[in-house]
């Protein structure tokens, strides 16, 4: 049966290999046809800026591996507004477009769900 | 009880704090204890009490907050819909 | 009540690994089934066979295998993961030619569907992070 | 040749098992007749807080290791004064007596060194 | 130069920034690097070249922070008089 | 100049270990001498034999066994971080009794002694952290 699985991201992408390792089981909670949601919050809103090069560091871009979420069906990508206006982010920087949530949003979009994990 | 967050650094509060509903609870584990030496508000808060006891917090848990064994972790986890952890 | 976990943290003196070790017992204590416990990035060195725990120290790894051999709670080990960490079970020794297994056989080396099989299938998931 | 060698010590005691090691390598440098100073700065100021009982945690307790220092011939223990008025802790909350410094003295430690390490 | 800083992620800030010395110099590393968005003062800044190309930041450098190959790593380390690690 | 350094952080995907290697590979090439790469805390999982790298991800196990065997720096492992995190070497399989050693033969399992005489051996100590 499937559930409503959030997964929360808040992690930079390069400081640790959390935020590769995260969106790999992402990726196959799509393949699997779960209701699969994200949410981009805090540092993890770095993940989604644009012109990473992961090369640099001999390992893979966590920007790209992001824009693959759509084709394994997760379509439902929520970024927190406040975390982007306090880092200077906004659309024109993501490599991915994100539905901008405010905490209000974010509390209901969390009460919608059967899981939530990061 | 609609969501358990759980905050297990300082740090983390800062994510957790703004989604809280009022009909959540927190429970602060490892070194988010840290975090029970003063009123916190948004939810109903607990402090988990072998990590409160390590670091010789007993006495610097703030009256608010209340401290909770491995089994009342596990009750508030029953009692809860949904869990939410929060790191760094 | 049907309980899954996942475990984020290394179990050497680390603080996630020995949280949830504690919670499980707890709720085996309490009446509930552990369904699975689900090893995830650092989570997996938790498997690691010949750590030498200082004798001062409480060996997590230890109180891992009891909880599998003695309760049956399945323990899960991310492949990937495991993998570049160097966690290898038997089958794995074998197809990459190693000299030894690295991860004790109370683990079980498996892939990410079982992560997503375990929050399916239980009523509580619960994430112990790093 | 003795050196001056300085640990910096902002970890916080049970998080991870980093402030145990640490102190491990400073005991063995007393023990080698280094010049040692400790500086307890910023969460690291919670591994002197007095009532631990790393026991609770089936380990041991960072705060009795410290005390422990003066017997390896370290006895340059410094703490950081503004870390502990912003985390609320004061010599009667602490294990340990150390001698306190403002940011100034803390820039003359660090510049009396040879080794500044964490 | 004094001490070279090395600072790996933005929370270290909080710690290496009122120990700066006039004559002392900052590298930006790893994480550290997010830091180098904004103008800093205290001492001479760089960030790592790598770690900024990376986490796609080349563009967003402040203009007062020179970027860093490794080699001027090495160089930073042979010309200052001890170098002290800021991490957490 | 003789430079020494400490790793602190794991090598897998992790940030501090491979800022280390590429900044022992620089000094080398800049004709400094690098005494020892003290590898301390979850860096002594640099030395773990058989971690198998995804494809897409640098190998730094394998950096690190390189800088060891082309250009003779000295890999040290700290004992007891290394024991309690199942990095054995011959030696300590044997005196654990254990199936196989963990640790590559390029990386020396040493005491904390040698971390301080790398400090006092040396012109510079630069410290990685995790």
């Amino acid at each position: 049966m499937a559930k409503r699985i959030l997964f929360l991201l808040n992690r930079t992408p390069y400081g640790a290999s959390h935020a590769l390792e995260a969106i790999e089981a992402i990726l196959v909670a799509g393949v699997l046809d779960q209701k699969v949601s994200v949410l981009f919050t805090g540092a993890g809103l770095y993940q989604l800026l644009s012109d990473q090069d992961g090369g640099a560091l001999g390992g893979r871009t966590v920007g790209k591996m992001l824009g693959a979420l759509p084709e394994y069906g997760v379509t439902d990508l929520f970024a927190c507004r406040p975390s982007a206006e306090r880092l200077g982010l906004g659309d024109a920087n993501l490599c991915l477009p994100v539905a901008w949530l405010d905490h209000a949003e974010q509390r209901r979009l969390i009460n919608r769900q059967d899981i939530v994990t990061s | 009880m609609a969501t358990l967050h759980l905050v297990n650094k300082p740090a983390a509060w800062e994510g957790c704090h703004p989604l809280l509903d009022p009909k959540d609870a927190v429970l602060l584990i490892e070194d988010g204890t840290y975090l029970a030496q003063q009123a916190l508000n948004g939810a109903a808060f607990h402090a988990l009490e072998p990590d409160v006891r390590a670091r010789g917090l007993s006495r610097r848990v703030h009256p608010s907050i209340r401290t909770a064994s491995f089994d009342d972790f596990v009750r508030l986890v029953e009692s809860c819909e949904r869990v939410v952890t929060w790191s760094a | 009540m049907v309980i899954s976990i996942a475990v984020h943290g290394a179990p050497y003196a680390g603080a996630g690994s020995r949280t949830a070790l504690r919670f499980v017992e707890s709720a085996l204590r309490l009446g509930h089934r552990v369904h699975r416990v689900f090893f995830y990035h650092d989570g997996v060195l938790a498997a690691a066979e010949p750590g030498v725990a200082p004798q001062d120290e409480e060996d997590l790894h230890a109180g891992w295998v009891r909880l599998g051999e003695t309760h049956g709670v399945e323990l899960a080990v991310c492949i990937a993961n495991a993998l570049k960490r160097g966690m290898l079970d038997e089958t794995e020794r074998d197809r990459y030619e190693r000299k030894a297994a690295t991860a004790h056989p109370a683990f079980a080396i498996v892939g990410l569907g079982q992560l997503i099989e375990a929050m399916t299938a239980s009523d509580r998931f619960v994430t112990f992070a790093a």
